[in-house]
């Protein structure tokens, strides 16, 4: 079997990735949601892993259920999204501030 | 030896395509690449013997949610050309800072080992004897019920949010009404009229 | 332990709060009436307070102690050295509100209830008991004296009612984590149980210097004092009276209700930071009160002078310097609020504090001058006013701690006499040739029934301070025997020589 | 007996009345309150003084109040009257009764003479107060009240700046003399542990050669005491360095410069030299220290008098140098001396104030002696009894038969400064018998150009002022002359001679009488009462151990050489001469000697430029410093980097922290990373 | 224990949830017509979830939810907040036709998932709580969906909060690996085993991620911009209920499931309370906008907060809890007030210059919301001094001094900005009226709030004591 510091490996990989995708990201909003499913992708790795290397389900079940919230997550997000851009007609991250200070 | 190699295949493929979808520049093309990383963590999990959880990824995540994606890209009718690319002045910073913690993230989780502590604080060892899926199931709708229940709940704030954020009484459609149809006797849309000759018919 | 069957201290405190509350519900008219009544109904109690006051009987007298607040209690009770801050303080509020019957025409219900919630917070704070019960009183004086300054201010006021709260407010939250740290160590919040209780020394010196940081601003000592000039200038006259007059003793009185009897060691060894601070500040500030051109801050400059004198007494850890601290606090409290009434006086008439504007009102303000330069005296220190008792008596209480602050401080009363009659001089003599200020008339019967019994009082505390030593005496006496251990050595350290052969002199002396 | 406290407390009573029924009461009702009231005081103290003459009378102590009680600290307040305080009550309210009598006149045409009544009357009771002191406190009471009394009486007048800037002044440089004394009655307390007089000169002995702690260094305890309490004495008796004061003092009106710069209160100093003398006899270097100043005091005001042309200011002088006599023979030991000099300096100085006053009142507030002249015949009353004067404070007398005065006990202090021994006392006497030549010219100049040689009015503005003013003559007598002046600051050039028409009348009677009992007193006080004052076996059974009573040294000091007892006679006889010929005889002399010696009669003129010191050491830098601790220590400092400093760094790092706030999620999602960052290497590394 | 033992522990989600979706199927039936209805309807039904409160105490469904004094304590508060937060919506909303009867269902089930919070004593439970929770504040957050400032303060709240809730799953995911259970208490005795570098990590994640929930600097940067965004009514609710569930939350897992190592998370949090309170008062200082100053005004209070769990003590729990209870007070009337701000044309104004001379033209808000800010900046005698004692008090007691002395200190910076309130409502010349209040209910709100945290509040400090004793007591 493969040593599980491998899926952890990858899975920081992802996160770390993930995290670039939200604060580096000057072009648009939708890429930051991607972002943050690959934020909950690499999550769950991380829980299946756990889950197989401690023989335990429970990770398991967390993974899914991270899966639903995260189902949730995005509906919410593009609806969010979807207003937004019918206010203001843009989705750049660089117009996103009309609050500040 | 074969599992190594489709565990390495799928983790180069899961990074580089979440880098890609990341730095593409077409939203469509990112989401393209985002429903390849899933597809490919979908592999680790697979490999990680989680079936249930890989074929939920796939389903959910494929099915759905990147399909929505795509659905709201498409939607939005962006002008593709008008996005700007390029990073924020403090990339160098925020690489940096990526990198350390990454670094620190893997270097604090190199160090698992399954001690005994953690063995026998499982909840829910995984059976032997019966399928991924079943033993899933089994956990859920018992010990994990209230939750269950409670990510319905999460589901359905995330529809009435959808729906009240998005919906929008449309004016000018017609719709049809069936009990208003039902309830139309003849008598009521029908007229009969002994129409003199060379009168004319009034409408 | 009360004298009477009822808890007269809270209803001391609840009657002004009363008063308050229905002043704010009427008119202009109705809530002056409310406001003198209610003042004048406290003024009363707190003469029956005093006649009833048993000098020599027990150390706190009039408890109340109900322990409504689970953590800490409604405890009140007196001692004759808040006795007397009392009485001073319920003395000043019906002349407050008089002082501001005319002066003051815009929401004078607002302006009565703030007076009458500050009588009711300082009737608190030197009747509290309870150290968390003190404080809150403390603390909340700020609340409508920031209103009085900020509302019916001058040009200036919001600065001044910015720096006057937040300045103080620094200096007295440091002084809470003390109190936390005290109560715990304690074991209790009862102020009489914890003047008693042995702080360990290293601990007393951290709590010493939390305790100062508020008492220091609340005092004003050199070089946390600049907020005292700017709220004085811009508060309406009777703020200043009660400014003056009150709020600056709360500092003095804490310094002998906490710093002394509970951290005597401390005491001691920052003994030369206080009596540094003082030095400085009777020097340095007496100086910058002597080239003020605005009346007020020229008596502003001058109260810092004053209380360092409240210190140094204090500090010096005997009698006569603790009870002349305590007559300088009294005195002060009267003659400061009398000037700045004086000063009211004025600047109803001509509505400027520049003292060039004015010059010669002796002329046509006979009783006003009259009245000015008792004073004016009274501020010098002359004998026979109140202010040479204290100042006396706390002198001479620091020569016996250190001559070097006995000598520095003494030339208060050199520089003190320079300012004093140099601001009378410019104000009350020479020639009256300026029209607006020839026109001014002479002080009216209500402008002399403010100052009249002021009048009477320093000049009765300075023929007889035995009225008002005697309910202290005890209370001086027991804050003493606490602090005696610790009382440092002075530097006079008289040493017996050979005295000249006797006979000539008994010779000479028959 | 116990009429003391009648005495004492009738002046308060009238000055109360008086002071507070002001313009209600009227002025006559006013001035006979208060007139009367110091004649019942005079009327009551003689017989108690003349009581101790016959040794019929015993000291006593009547208790009025206790003041203040402070731990060991009591102060009561206690009329104590024994010999000593005998001379200054007959002193006090003698002078004092006259001087109210004189006013009647003096200030007649004044709009608040109620008030000046009062503040008169005021100053007695705290000087009876004063001299009447059984505690140091209550000395001090007395002492500050004198003090205050001074400063609402120099300040009368207050509408002319001159005059308020003199009563501050006085009061300012008498606090720098009672900080002194504070300071002095803190140590005592300290040694002592009481403030009691008596108790204090009783234990005073015991303590001599004892050391204390005083400011850093360590001292003999009696010499630290009796020098700050020196201080005290040298601030109100106008001694050298302190003096500055008194001059100006003479902007007040010339009643109060006779009572209470001349008779009474300058005298308080060396009243409390005396009553301290027991303390002083314990530290020889104290003695030495109060011989020196008063010896330098003489000898500074006495040629300091010799240049001034302001009739009051030459008497001021000449009171200044008399104190420093008083003192130095109190330096020497001669107590008996002083309070006798004291005793009759009383009179013929406030005879020669009352005088000059007089004279000012007759040439219409004119104070200039060069704008007098040839007044003899205008004002003779006036002119003889301060002839009268002027002898009795040149010492004119012949040893054994009659003096006036100043005769005895002036020849009293000089001899006691050559009996004592001592090197200070050497150095006084010189500088003594030298101040009597200079006091001898002054004196008799004063006179010369007040009565004597032509007149000069017409110079004087005053006069002017009058004459047009009152006689309404259309033409100038002596139109010719008008032209003629020159500066008229310049001391002894060129003056305008003439009357310019006006006519000079002898005072009222209420001015002139008390002049004429003042001039009995400067005749006749030294003949009458220099046995007990000054005898060596009298003295000691008169002053009944209220001062140090130096038998030794009495004896001594009639037994000095005779060149010693008449070099006083011969520099008076000296110092009439020079006075006669400059003045009289030769009138181009001063000015050819000012012209000669110009710097040192520049140095003398501007009082050996004390004030211009003392503007330059103090009151501009004490200004200064004080302006700039405003605005560099208050406003640029503290508050600068205090509240205004924090307050501004606040609000500035406010708005930095509003522009991290840019509004973008990058920024957010970073700011929110770096935390995570931190603090998870944080807790790797910790 | 029985599923139906199980259940019974959580009546009041029950109640909510239940009563949640009846009243959708209503909503769907009677369109937005019914929101006023529906509001009262989930009022009602919030009381009755809070009188069911205590009923009965225990762990339910094998250690994922626990019923005790601690989070009866926290579900009151929440309970409340989120009342009030329904009831001062209607007439906010319908002055712009924005009511809906979503609104009201959306609190609740957000309710729902804050009691799940509270309850939580699994990460499981937490993790699912908190998501309901946040993703039903989402929504409301951009509610208005046609103002663009809503819109904006959503998906700025949306972005961030996914990032933070990505946080925290990495944390809780590292807890699960290296302690091998999701159950606080196995967690707890995992790290009592000594703490690893994966269990740290996964510690700072959790804290992190909850920072976020709660506002604590440096986590706290979308605050101001979802407040100032958010309709003024779910910012009144932002500020509370969800500030109290994320802190119980924080506590709870704290002590519970890291107790045995506190020695690493009581730094972090120290440094997450200064930095709050510093920041919350520098920061506010210069603002315009009357909603993003008490955005900042609860940073800066969650910092006063959190100094409570930094002690680490029961004492400590106790001080956090009454400062949640008393702020949820101080800010629900703060925004009561900022409701009353209404220019003559019944539109809303946020500008605190609007302010200008309150108390002249209405002397009765003034006066309120006087009492607030100085309640807010904790100056005696208003209750707001109370839970700062308590804090500072719990502080002291473990002899963290400096700290107390550090932290009680940057007060004084936060007095700085509320009494920049007041001399606007007191010192100015007045500005044009405010439109004149015309609902009851509100001012009734006003005034039993003002009376709250007026001094007469310390009349409640025993039973306040006494039932956050109890709660934190549970948890020790």
């Amino acid at each position: 079997m493969i040593g599980i510091q491998h899926y952890l490996v990858v899975s920081a990989i992802l996160f770390a990735i993930g995290v670039f995708g939200i604060f580096l990201n000057r072009k648009n909003v939708i890429i930051i949601l991607m972002a943050i499913e690959l934020i909950l992708l690499s999550v769950n790795l991380n829980f299946v892993a756990f889950s197989a290397y401690l023989h335990d389900l429970v990770g398991q079940v967390f993974a899914m259920f991270v899966l639903t919230v995260a189902a949730g997550e995005a509906a919410i997000g593009l609806a969010i999204l979807v207003i937004y851009f019918r206010g203001r007609g843009t989705i750049a991250v660089d117009d996103i501030n009309r609050m500040k200070g | 030896m074969i599992q190594l190699i489709a565990f390495y295949l799928f983790a180069v493929m899961v990074v580089g395509s979440a880098a890609l979808t990341i730095f593409a520049r077409n939203p469509v093309h990112s989401v393209l690449w985002l429903i390849l990383a899933f597809f490919n963590a979908a592999g680790l999990m697979l490999l990680a013997g989680a079936e249930f959880i890989a074929m939920l990824l796939i389903i959910v995540y494929v099915g759905a949610v990147a399909v929505l994606f795509l659905f709201v890209v498409m939607m939005l009718d962006i002008d593709f050309a008008e996005l700007r690319s390029g990073f924020a002045r403090y990339a160098p910073l925020g690489v940096l800072l990526i990198v350390v913690l990454a670094a620190e993230m893997i270097f604090a989780v190199g160090a698992w080992s399954a001690g005994s502590l953690a063995l026998s604080q499982r909840i829910a060892p995984t059976p032997d004897e019966i399928p991924n899926i079943q033993a899933l199931g089994t956990l859920i709708y018992t010990r994990y019920l209230f939750i269950f229940e409670a990510a319905g709940l999460v589901l359905l704030v995330a529809m009435i949010g959808a729906i009240v954020l998005t919906h929008r009484a449309r004016g000018g459609v017609r719709v049809q009404n069936v009990w208003q149809q039902n309830k139309r006797r003849p008598q009521d849309a029908v007229r009969n009229i002994n129409q003199p000759v060379g009168q004319g018919v009034e409408l | 332990m009360n004298q009477f069957g009822f808890p007269i201290l809270s209803i001391m405190i609840a009657v002004p709060l009363a008063a308050a509350l229905v002043a704010l519900f009427t008119d202009a008219s109705k809530a002056r009436w409310i406001a003198l009544a209610a003042t004048l109904v406290d003024f009363a109690l707190g003469i029956l307070l005093w006649a009833n006051y048993d000098i020599g009987g027990a150390q706190w007298q009039f408890v109340e102690n109900v322990p409504v607040f689970g953590r800490f209690a409604w405890a009140m009770g007196i001692d004759g050295i808040a006795l007397m801050l009392i009485m001073l303080s319920v003395f000043l509020m019906p002349i407050c509100i008089l002082a501001s019957w005319e002066s003051i025409q815009k929401r004078v219900p607002e302006y009565m209830a703030a007076f009458l919630l500050m009588e009711t917070l300082m009737i608190g704070v030197f009747s509290a008991q309870d150290l968390f019960l003190f404080y809150i009183f403390f603390e909340a004086g700020l609340i409508p004296m920031y209103l009085i300054i900020g509302i019916w201010g001058g040009a200036e006021r919001i600065y001044a009612s910015y720096k006057f709260f937040l300045y103080t407010l620094l200096g007295s939250v440091l002084m809470l984590v003390a109190m936390l740290w005290m109560a715990r160590e304690a074991g209790t919040t009862d102020i009489p149980t914890l003047m008693a209780h042995d702080f360990p020394v290293q601990a007393q010196t951290w709590l010493f210097l939390a305790f100062f940081a508020s008492f220091a601003v609340k005092m004003p000592m050199w070089p946390v004092h600049t907020w005292l000039p700017d709220a004085h200038v811009q508060a309406p006259t009777a703020g200043s009276v009660i400014l003056a007059g009150v709020l600056l003793k709360m500092g003095g009185y804490g310094f002998l209700r906490f710093s002394l009897p509970m951290f005597p060691e401390a005491s001691a060894h920052l003994v030369w930071l206080v009596f540094g601070l003082s030095m400085i500040a009777v020097v340095y500030t007496s100086l910058v009160a002597l080239v003020q051109s605005d009346m007020k801050k020229l008596i502003a400059y001058s109260s810092v002078a004053h209380m360092a004198f409240v210190t140094i007494g204090l500090f010096a850890f005997n009698r006569q310097g603790i009870e002349g601290a305590l007559i300088v606090m009294l005195s002060h409290g009267l003659v400061s609020a009398a000037l700045f009434l004086c000063v009211g006086v004025l600047y109803d008439r001509l509505h400027t504090r520049e003292i060039s504007r004015y010059g010669g009102i002796s002329n046509n303000m006979p009783r006003y001058a009259l009245l000015f330069m008792l004073f004016t005296m009274a501020s010098v220190g002359l004998p026979g006013t109140s202010g040479f008792v204290g100042e006396f008596l706390a002198l001479i209480g620091a020569y016996n701690a250190s001559t070097w602050v006995a000598a520095v401080a003494t030339t208060g009363i050199i520089l003190g006499a320079a300012y004093m009659l140099y601001l009378y001089r410019r104000i009350a003599f020479g020639v009256l040739d300026k029209p607006d200020v020839a026109a001014m008339t002479d002080i009216s019967a209500r402008e002399m029934l403010l100052l009249a019994p002021i009048a009477a009082v320093v000049l009765w505390m300075g023929i007889y301070p035995e009225s008002f030593l005697a309910p202290m005496r005890a209370d001086v006496g027991t804050l003493l025997a606490r602090i005696e251990r610790a009382r440092p050595e002075g530097d006079s350290m008289l040493t017996a020589g050979k005295p000249v052969p006797a006979a000539a002199h008994v010779e000479a002396q028959h | 007996m116990t009429n003391i406290d009648i005495i004492v407390f009738a002046p308060l009573l009238a000055a109360i009345i008086a002071g507070l029924g002001n313009r209600m009461l009227g002025n006559t009702v006013a001035k006979a309150i208060t007139t009367g009231a110091l004649f019942l005081s005079c009327a009551l103290s003689w017989p108690i003084f003349f009581g101790f003459l016959s040794g019929s009378t015993s000291t006593s102590v009547v208790p009025v109040l206790d003041l203040i009680h402070s731990g060991d600290l009591n102060v009561s307040w206690s009329l104590r009257v024994d010999a000593l305080t005998a001379v200054m009550l007959v002193v006090v309210t003698s002078v004092s009764a006259l001087v109210h009598l004189y006013s009647w006149g003096y200030m007649a045409e004044d709009d608040s003479q109620p008030r000046f009544f009062a503040y008169l009357s005021l100053f007695t009771f705290a000087m009876l107060m004063l001299v009447t002191a059984d505690s140091l406190v209550q000395m001090f009471f007395g002492w500050e009240g004198v003090g205050l009394a001074s400063y609402l009486l120099i300040g009368f007048w207050y509408h002319k700046p001159s005059a308020n800037a003199a009563a501050i002044k006085a009061f300012v440089v008498n606090r720098v003399g009672d900080f002194g004394f504070s300071l002095g009655i803190f140590g005592t307390f300290l040694v002592f542990g009481t403030v009691s007089i008596p108790v204090i000169l009783a234990a005073a002995p015991g303590m001599a050669g004892s050391t204390i702690g005083f400011l850093g260094g360590r001292f003999d305890t009696m010499t630290v005491l009796c020098l700050l309490l020196f201080v005290g004495a040298m601030g109100k008796s106008a001694q050298l360095g302190l003096h500055t004061w008194l001059p100006d003092a003479m902007e007040g009106p010339t009643p109060v410069s006779a009572l209470i710069h001349a008779a009474t209160m300058v005298t308080a100093g060396v009243f409390m030299v005396c009553r301290l003398s027991p303390m002083f006899q314990t530290s020889p270097f104290a003695m030495h220290t109060v011989t020196y100043v008063g010896a330098a005091t003489a000898l500074f005001a006495a040629t300091v008098g010799t240049t001034q042309t302001d009739i009051k200011r030459v008497i001021a002088y000449s009171t200044c140098s008399q104190l420093g006599y008083m003192f130095f023979a109190a330096g020497v030991g001669a107590y008996g001396a002083a309070m006798f000099h004291l005793f009759t300096h009383a009179f013929f100085k406030a005879l020669l104030f009352l005088g000059a006053g007089s004279v000012i009142h007759s040439m219409h507030h004119e104070q200039d002696m060069r704008h007098y002249g040839a007044l003899r015949k205008h004002i003779p009353i006036t002119f003889w009894t301060m002839t009268a004067g002027t002898l009795a404070i040149t010492g004119v007398g012949i040893a054994g038969v009659f003096g006036f005065a100043g005769f005895y006990s002036k020849d009293a202090i000089i001899e006691a400064t050559f009996a004592s021994g001592t090197t200070s006392g050497g150095i006084a006497f010189a500088i003594a018998v030298f101040a009597a030549l200079l006091t001898s010219f002054y004196s008799w100049r004063l006179l010369f150009l007040t009565f004597f040689g032509k007149a000069r009015w017409a110079g004087s503005e005053h006069i002017q002022h009058a004459v047009h003013a009152h006689h309404d003559h259309p033409e100038h007598e002596h139109p010719d002359e008008e032209g003629a002046g020159s500066d008229p600051h310049a001391a002894h050039g060129p003056v305008v001679t003439g009357t310019a028409g006006y006519h000079p009348h002898e005072s009222p009677w209420s001015m002139l009488v008390p002049l004429i009992l003042l001039t009995l007193g400067a005749m006749f006080a030294g003949f009458l009462f220099h046995g007990p004052f000054i005898g060596a076996e009298e003295g000691a059974g008169f002053w009944k151990g209220s001062v140090y009573f130096d038998e030794h040294l009495m004896h001594a000091m009639h037994g000095v050489p005779l060149w010693v007892k008449y070099s006083a006679t011969a520099v008076m006889l000296t110092g009439f001469a020079i006075a006669w010929w400059a003045y009289i005889k030769d009138t181009s002399i001063p000015g050819r000697f000012t012209a000669t010696f110009r710097g040192l009669y520049a140095f003398l003129l501007n009082k050996w430029y004390f004030d211009e010191l003392y503007d330059l050491l103090f009151v501009r830098p004490v200004f200064a410093i004080g302006r700039f601790f405003w605005k560099a220590g208050d406003v640029g400092t503290i508050d600068r980097f205090g509240p205004d400093g924090v307050a501004a760094m606040v609000v500035g790092s406010g708005a930095a922290a509003r522009r991290l706030q840019s509004g973008y999620l990058y920024t957010y999602a970073l700011v929110m990373l770096l935390g995570l960052s931190a603090v998870a290497t944080w807790a790797m590394l910790r | 224990m029985s599923m139906i033992a199980s259940l019974a522990l959580t009546l009041p989600e029950l109640i909510l949830s239940t009563g949640a979706l009846l009243l959708l199927l209503v909503a769907a039936w009677g369109g937005d017509g019914s929101s006023r209805l529906i509001s009262w309807a989930s009022v009602a039904l919030l009381a009755i979830a809070g009188l069911s409160l205590g009923c009965a105490n225990g762990v339910a469904f094998d250690g994922l939810y626990k019923a005790d004094a601690f989070s009866n304590f926290a579900k009151a508060l929440v309970y409340a907040a989120a009342a009030v937060s329904i009831l001062i919506a209607p007439r906010f909303f319908e002055a712009r036709g924005a009511m809906r009867a979503e609104y009201p269902i959306l609190i609740l089930l957000s309710s729902v998932g804050m009691g799940m919070m509270v309850s939580a004593t699994d990460l499981l439970t937490l993790y699912v709580g908190l998501e309901l929770q946040s993703l039903a504040a989402y929504v409301l957050a951009s509610f208005m969906r046609r103002d663009s400032r809503s819109a904006e303060a959503g998906l700025k709240y949306f972005v961030l909060g996914a990032l933070a809730s990505g946080i925290l799953l990495y944390g809780i995911s590292l807890l699960y690996g290296f302690t091998g259970t999701t159950q606080f208490g196995g967690v707890a005795t995992a790290l009592g085993d000594g703490i690893s570098h994966g269990e740290l990590f996964g510690l700072v994640f959790v804290m992190a991620g909850l920072a976020f929930k709660i506002s604590a600097v440096p986590f706290h940067m979308w605050t101001p911009d979802v407040y100032e965004g958010a309709p003024t009514p779910v910012t009144a609710f932002f500020a509370s209920a969800p500030k109290v569930a994320a802190m119980a939350l924080l506590v709870r897992i704290a002590v519970d499931a890291m107790g045995p190592a506190t020695s690493s998370w009581q730094q972090i949090v120290i440094f997450a309370a200064l930095a709050s309170t510093i920041l919350g008062g520098v920061a506010a200082i210069g603002q315009v906008n009357i909603k993003r100053l008490l955005a900042y005004s609860s940073i800066n209070n969650v910092g006063f907060a959190l100094f409570g769990l930094a002690a680490g003590t029961p004492d400590g729990v106790a001080a956090t809890m009454s400062y949640m209870a008393v702020y949820i007070v101080m800010t629900l009337g703060s925004f009561l007030c900022v409701l009353q701000m209404r220019n003559a044309a019944g539109d809303a104004v946020e500008d605190i210059a609007s302010l200008s001379g309150l108390s002249r033209t209405r002397p009765g808000l003034a006066a309120a919301f006087a009492i607030f800010m100085f309640s807010l900046a904790g100056i005696p005698p208003l209750f707001g001094f109370w839970p700062k004692f308590l804090v500072f008090d719990a502080l002291v007691a473990i002899g963290l001094w400096p700290l107390a002395m550090i932290g009680i200190a940057t007060s004084v910076i936060g007095a700085f900005y509320y009494l920049k309130i007041v001399k606007t409502m007191y010192f100015d010349e007045p500005a044009p009226a405010y439109a004149p209040s015309a609902s009851r209910m509100e001012n009734g709100l006003i005034a039993l709030s003002a009376v709250a945290v007026s001094p007469l509040g310390y009349l409640a400090i025993p039973l306040l004591g006494a039932l956050s004793m109890a709660a934190a007591r549970a948890l020790f």
